[in-house]
């Protein structure tokens, strides 16, 4: 445990921050990682930007990312690498009846084009849709992929910020529809196929199921100890891969 | 030249007083200046990053506050729906919360026994300890399905519930400011009002309050305070819409939930808005401090 | 006419203060019911696990640390900065000037503190996100709380104390120090009951500046993470409601303590001087 | 203890009933006067001090009654009885019975009624932090009476009865805060009677005045003598003398004695009484 | 205005000196009493409004001095310029010289120094909300005396001295805001005296206090002139004449008159004072 090993290792301490939907994931790999390497690794959730921030600026040695990288982010040197997918799935209230969409519907929700539930073959009744904020990783994917842009964005839509206020939200309204990344489905919410095809690590792996994004590590070129490769390439390795798997993510290969 | 005589005449147990005293008054100062420092660095913190988009990008500043279309990935930034809705949910709040929490803190001080204010009180304290996410949570969980099924909506997430969830935050920095405040008001006066034959009431109203309107007014700019600088339970209750409000059942955006909502994921440009968006707040913040001190000056004389 | 306007006022009070009641027992009771379930003694001495099924030891510690450092700074500063306000300045430009300043303080969204901290402490003078960070940036957050209500708590100190001391031929120091502040501490207190809440209660001041580093701190320089910023982390990231709960039951009675005993070491000082 | 003061009381009378048959010209004139306020057997205990012991007055409509004794003897205590403004304070127990116009001050619980029929004047100047006209006109606001013109009526005529009008004439908008001590007391009484009480009672109300003012504050109490029950605390012998029909001699919470302030001036029966009223000075 | 004054007291002297001629005797016992404070025109203003007009006094060392004038003719705020005490008012401004033991007072800035020799006490009693032994034993205490046995002795003989002894002996470890009025006047004087100052101020020290009480006061006046300077303001005639050596009749912030106690009450040489001090009684 952290504590205990923390002053008694060869003093290499990783220092990571970013992410909040890539932080539990890297505390996870951490924590197995540090019983097998006694490496001390700090992780900080605390945004995207604000660890991309920290590594560019060196508070942190590498930076989370649940979004690509901006130009000027790039341009000042950062390094990315691809630890894990993370699949997008759309969810409602459990009470909804409906279970299917096709992705040209799922537009037609978060763009305001379609509004009652029975033109879907649901119950008469209003839908709610519920986005993330403008600059979530998770948005940018979701929009990407189902094809709107962030203006399109029907202008009532209730905004959250991180997986867990959705899942909230939808859980309390029986209007409402929303996406998630795959780790928190549970089952105070419900959860949509989109073109008949449920929401599973194999179905991304297999590209039969498309809502997905990537989880990034951003270091600065040259600024990577060794330690800190080391835990990189732990994560790439076959165990690694296996642990980010059973905490939710998709595997990179 | 009369420094020359002093320093024979002061003896030296003295001396030492009056250098201590000088000391302590020049390191009281200091303390004085530090909030006045921070205040500056934070503005001008503030100001350097919130204005380098107008000054350096070439963005009009009129079409930031008039904007009503905010989509920082397309490169839109207009928060005038935020300044409303900050505006309607201040003063909401201190509708609902100034009265509920006055009188709360009048009803402690004045009316209640001995004992039972001893139990409530600290209770009150209590809640002033309790993280804004509870808040929040409380709201989402309680506040927000209760106005939806109650006014038949299709979401509860609303200007109304941010009134509420803020009116409830104030509560207990109001109630205990302006508990002390009234409760130091000096027995004389009690006794003066009540020996002329006015009832409790009266004396409360007519004399104990106005004798602690200074802490009162105390008590409601740190509660307001309070009220404007929340984010986190503000975010889960106000469904963060971009749409200026024209009901209280809209969902809305208030400024401050704007920028803790997209600080975290914002860069560049965006990122400087969020600070621009912090400077209007700011001096929305500095108007209502303005007007409060021109009333409380007002019922000063 | 005016017994009517009596009973209306009289029954606006009682309905107030029930409403604040209901309110509280609203809150305290939803967090208690949804949390309670989860409260162990593993729970509560634990150490954090990511994999789940861990306690909140480390959180627990950061937090006691925070409030103290935060108090022990912000409270002799709020205080004098009080004293300079009431007892030393003349009421003129400077002190409108600090009072202005403090008062526009408290209106500012703790964000933007955080901000302010992540830039300022963290960076430029080289703190790292740290325990201390944040400390700092919580005592400016809190500084204008102490500062106002210690005012309050001096105007109420009849002149007449002061006086009374100065023409025994005392400073102005000993005056304060034996006199004024004696019987200005209930109105002190209040003020840093309720400045514990404000830092307790803060999130995103601290994640900014602290971090959310789930260990136990080793030194104030380290990044740790607090109560509330677990519950944060929890409800914003997971949904996590019961376990946000059960952490706000321990910072409901983590405060609880500290309130109680600031009232009772608040009896014993006027028990000093007042016996 | 208190045993003692009753058969005292009651002696005392005894001996008025012989005075009156002498006096029958005096009788008539005592006649007419009804007695206002009824104390019978007054004990109080601040929590388990014991402040009053069994005292027991008679006090006439429309004279003055002037109540003497040391520091610390409970006059204030007793004054403060009688409007019932011992009800604010925690932990103050009474017994017996306190009377005014047949009425049980402390069975009946309209105190706003009796306080408004019983005004006050106390021995530390009270004001409150508003303008001086805002103090006068705040009792009877209160009442309910709004009209300008007679609220400044009112003021006026109340601050000409406490001898302060021509002082504050020129500045009754400004804080009563600000005037001296004196000044304060006076306008402390105008703001008594500006409610027209029945019975006015004063806690050593000159004890702050100058001689002038204070003789101006005398006149008044005579003159006022006519329309009010006055009851007045003060450790001035020669006040007492000057203005009040009967005098009560406290000591140690109980009455020595109570009668005719000539008599107790001149014949006190006690003596303990005579001790005290002889270190005449001051 | 001020310069009537100043003809005034210069006038004084020259008669003065004539008596002096006749009264050889007299003379050298007054001679030995060197001048202590030594007022020289001064004004004082409370922002625009002036409150004191080119005041000017002799005040000898173990004498007692007494100001007396109608309520709000500037006698609490003479007496509070000898202490610097309107050093804490907002906006006092002051004009003109005084010296104590030829030391001008404003021109020294060891306030401590002077307040420690200038002892006060105030018209309304203002004692700290401590236990009685810890109002007495504040001044002592803040000069550095720690040891319990000299401190529990300066206690006692100073609540002796103030006549409160016997009565507050028991409870001394009790709060001083729990006495009466008077009572609290007293521990007043106790707390002042417990600082043994050459100069003692006392502001009417007596006027919430019963005659016996008041008496011992007045014999420990009487008692401390042997050592002490004592400057005091009161309302009561006869007090002043009682205790005083010389007197001084404030007037709407002027002194109208100062000289020997005995020509003030007896052969006045303004009109003004004897208008004022035959409206005597009290
Ligand atoms: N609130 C109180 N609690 C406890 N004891 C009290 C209280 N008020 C007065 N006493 C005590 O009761 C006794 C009577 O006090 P009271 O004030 O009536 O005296 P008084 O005759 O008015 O004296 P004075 O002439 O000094 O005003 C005193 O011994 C006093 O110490
Ligand atoms: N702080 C102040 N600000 C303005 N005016 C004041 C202040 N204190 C006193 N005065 C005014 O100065 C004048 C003298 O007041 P002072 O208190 O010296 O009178 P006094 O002779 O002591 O009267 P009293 O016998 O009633 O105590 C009064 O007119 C009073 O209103
Ligand atoms: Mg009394
Ligand atoms: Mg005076
Ligand atoms: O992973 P996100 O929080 O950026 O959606």
């Amino acid at each position: 445990d952290s504590s205990t090993q923390a002053s008694g290792n060869n003093g290499s301490t990783i220092a990571i921050s970013g992410s909040t939907s890539v932080g539990p994931l890297a505390e996870k790999l951490a924590a197995k990682y540090s019983e097998q390497d006694n490496a001390n690794i700090e992780i900080n959730q605390i945004g995207s930007s604000a660890g991309i921030t920290n590594a560019i600026n060196g508070v942190s040695e590498i930076g989370m990312s649940s979004r690509d990288l901006k130009e000027e982010e790039q341009a000042s040197g950062l390094q990315e690498v691809v630890i894990a997918y993370d699949g997008i799935v759309v969810v409602t209230h459990p009470t909804n009846q409906v279970k299917n969409l096709t992705l040209e519907q799922v537009k037609q929700i978060f763009t305001g084009e379609v509004t009652n539930w029975k033109e879907l073959g649901g119950d008469d009744m209003e839908i709610v849709v519920v986005s993330r904020e403008d600059g979530s990783g998770s948005r940018d994917a979701f929009q990407e992929i189902v094809d709107y842009s962030s203006g399109e964005l029907v202008k009532s839509s209730i905004i959250a910020s991180g997986n867990g206020n959705i899942k909230t939200t939808v859980a309390n309204n029986k209007h409402a529809v929303g996406f998630i990344s795959f780790e928190y489905i549970d089952e105070t919410i419900s959860t949509i196929d989109i073109n008949g095809v449920k929401a599973t690590a194999e179905n991304v792996l297999e590209q039969n199921y498309k809502l997905s994004r990537p989880f990034l590590f951003v270091y600065k070129e040259g600024k990577l100890t060794d330690a800190g490769q080391n835990f990189i390439d732990f994560i790439l390795s076959e165990d690694g891969q296996r642990i980010a798997a059973e905490a939710g993510a998709i595997p990179v290969k | 030249m009369s420094i020359q005589t002093n320093s024979v005449e002061i003896g030296k147990a003295n001396k030492r007083k009056y250098f201590l005293e000088k000391v302590s008054s020049r390191v009281f100062l200091i303390c004085a200046l530090l909030s006045v420092i921070s205040l500056l660095l934070i503005i001008g913190f503030v100001f350097y990053k919130g204005s380098h988009p107008f000054l350096v990008e070439g963005y009009s500043f009129i079409d930031f506050i008039f904007g009503t279309d905010w989509v920082p990935s397309e490169d839109k930034f207009g928060i005038f729906p935020m300044i409303v809705a900050s505006i309607f949910a201040t003063i909401g709040a201190l509708i609902i919360g100034v009265p509920v929490g006055l009188f709360t803190a009048i009803f402690l001080a004045e009316i209640a026994s001995k004992r039972l204010a001893k139990i409530i009180s600290p209770a009150i304290q209590l809640l002033a300890g309790i993280p804004s996410v509870l808040y929040g949570v409380f709201g989402l969980a309680i506040i927000v399905p209760f106005l939806q099924n109650t006014f038949g909506l299709a979401k509860g997430q609303s200007l109304l519930a941010v009134i509420l969830v803020l009116a409830i935050m104030m509560l207990p920095t109001i109630v205990t400011v302006a508990e002390t405040a009234i409760r130091a008001v000096p027995n004389t006066y009690r006794e003066g009002s009540l020996a002329l034959g006015v009832s409790q009431i009266g004396t409360i109203f007519k004399v104990v309050v106005p004798a602690a309107k200074s802490g009162i007014m105390t008590a409601i700019v740190l509660g307001l305070g309070r009220a404007i600088g929340e984010t986190m339970a503000v975010i889960l209750v106000a469904g963060n819409s971009l749409i200026v409000p024209t009901s209280l059942t809209d969902s809305v955006r208030p400024l401050t939930t704007n920028i803790a909502l997209e600080m975290g994921y914002a860069a560049g440009t965006h990122q400087e808005m969020l600070f621009a968006t912090g400077i209007v707040l700011f001096s929305f913040i500095l108007i209502l401090n303005f007007v409060l001190a021109k009333i409380s000056a007002k019922g000063g004389n | 006419m005016r017994q009517l306007k009596d009973y209306v006022l009289r029954g606006l009070l009682w309905l107030s203060v029930l409403l604040s009641v209901a309110v509280l027992v609203m809150i305290v009771g939803y967090i208690f019911v949804k949390g309670m379930n989860l409260i162990s003694f593993e729970f509560i001495f634990g150490d954090y696990s990511p994999t789940g099924g861990g306690g909140i030891w480390p959180m627990i510690v950061t937090t006691i640390y925070t409030i103290i450092i935060s108090l022990v700074i912000a409270t002799p500063i709020g205080i004098l900065a009080a004293l300079y306000l009431q007892e030393y300045a003349k009421q003129g430009r400077l002190v409108k000037l600090i009072r202005f300043a403090t008062e526009s303080l408290t209106g500012i969204p703790s964000i933007i503190y955080g901000l302010f901290g992540a830039v300022f402490f963290v960076t430029t003078l080289k703190m790292g996100m740290s325990i201390i960070a944040a400390s700092l940036t919580l005592t400016i957050i809190v500084l204008p709380v102490i500062i106002r209500t210690t005012e309050e708590a001096l105007k109420t100190v009849p002149q007449s104390y002061r006086e009374g001391s100065l023409a025994l031929g005392t400073t102005k120091l000993q005056t304060l120090y034996k006199v004024i502040l004696p019987s200005a501490m209930p109105g002190i207190l209040s003020g840093i009951i309720l400045s514990i809440g404000r830092i307790v209660g803060e999130s995103a001041a601290i994640f900014l500046t602290a971090g959310t580093v789930a260990a136990l701190p080793e030194s104030l320089f380290s990044s740790a993470r607090t109560l509330t910023v677990h519950s944060y982390l929890v409800t914003q990231e997971s949904g996590d409601i019961e376990l946000a709960a059960a952490v706000g039951i321990v910072l409901i009675v983590i405060i609880l303590g500290i309130n109680i005993s600031a009232t009772l070491i608040s009896k014993k000082l006027n028990k000093a001087t007042n016996k | 203890m208190s045993t003692a003061v009753m058969e005292r009381s009651e002696s005392l009378v005894m001996e008025e009933n012989q005075t009156v048959k002498v006096q029958s010209q005096m009788e008539i004139k005592r006649e007419e006067k009804a007695s206002k306020i009824t104390v019978k057997d007054l004990n109080l205990f601040y929590g388990e001090k014991q402040a009053l012991y069994g005292v027991s007055l008679n006090i006439r409509e429309k004279e003055v009654t002037a109540l003497i004794g040391p520091s610390g003897c409970g006059k204030s205590t007793f004054l403060r009885t009688l409007n019932r403004m011992n009800d604010l304070i925690d932990g103050v127990k009474i017994t017996g019975d306190i009377m005014i116009d047949r009425e049980n001050v402390y069975k009946n619980n309209d105190v706003i009624k009796l306080r408004t029929k019983v005004g006050m004047v106390f021995q530390k100047p009270n004001l409150f932090p508003m303008s001086i006209y805002d103090n006068v006109a705040y009792g009877p606001r209160m009442q309910g009476i709004k009209n300008k013109k007679e609220l400044n009526q009112i003021v006026e005529e109340s601050l000409k009865g406490a001898a302060i009008w021509d002082e504050v004439k020129d500045r009754l908008k400004s804080s009563a805060l600000g005037l001296s001590g004196g000044q304060q007391q006076r306008v402390c009484i105008a703001r008594a009677i500006a409610m027209k009480p029945d019975v006015i009672l004063m806690d050593e109300p000159t004890s702050a005045l100058d001689p002038i003012s204070t003789l101006k504050v005398e006149e008044l109490i005579t003159n006022m003598k006519k329309d009010y029950t006055i009851v007045i605390v003060t450790h001035n012998m020669q006040q007492a003398a000057r203005i009040s029909d009967k005098t009560a001699f406290f000591l140690n919470g109980e009455v020595v004695e109570f009668d005719d302030t000539d008599t107790i001036f001149s014949t006190p029966s006690d003596q303990r009484t005579e001790d005290y009223v002889t270190g005449r000075f001051g």
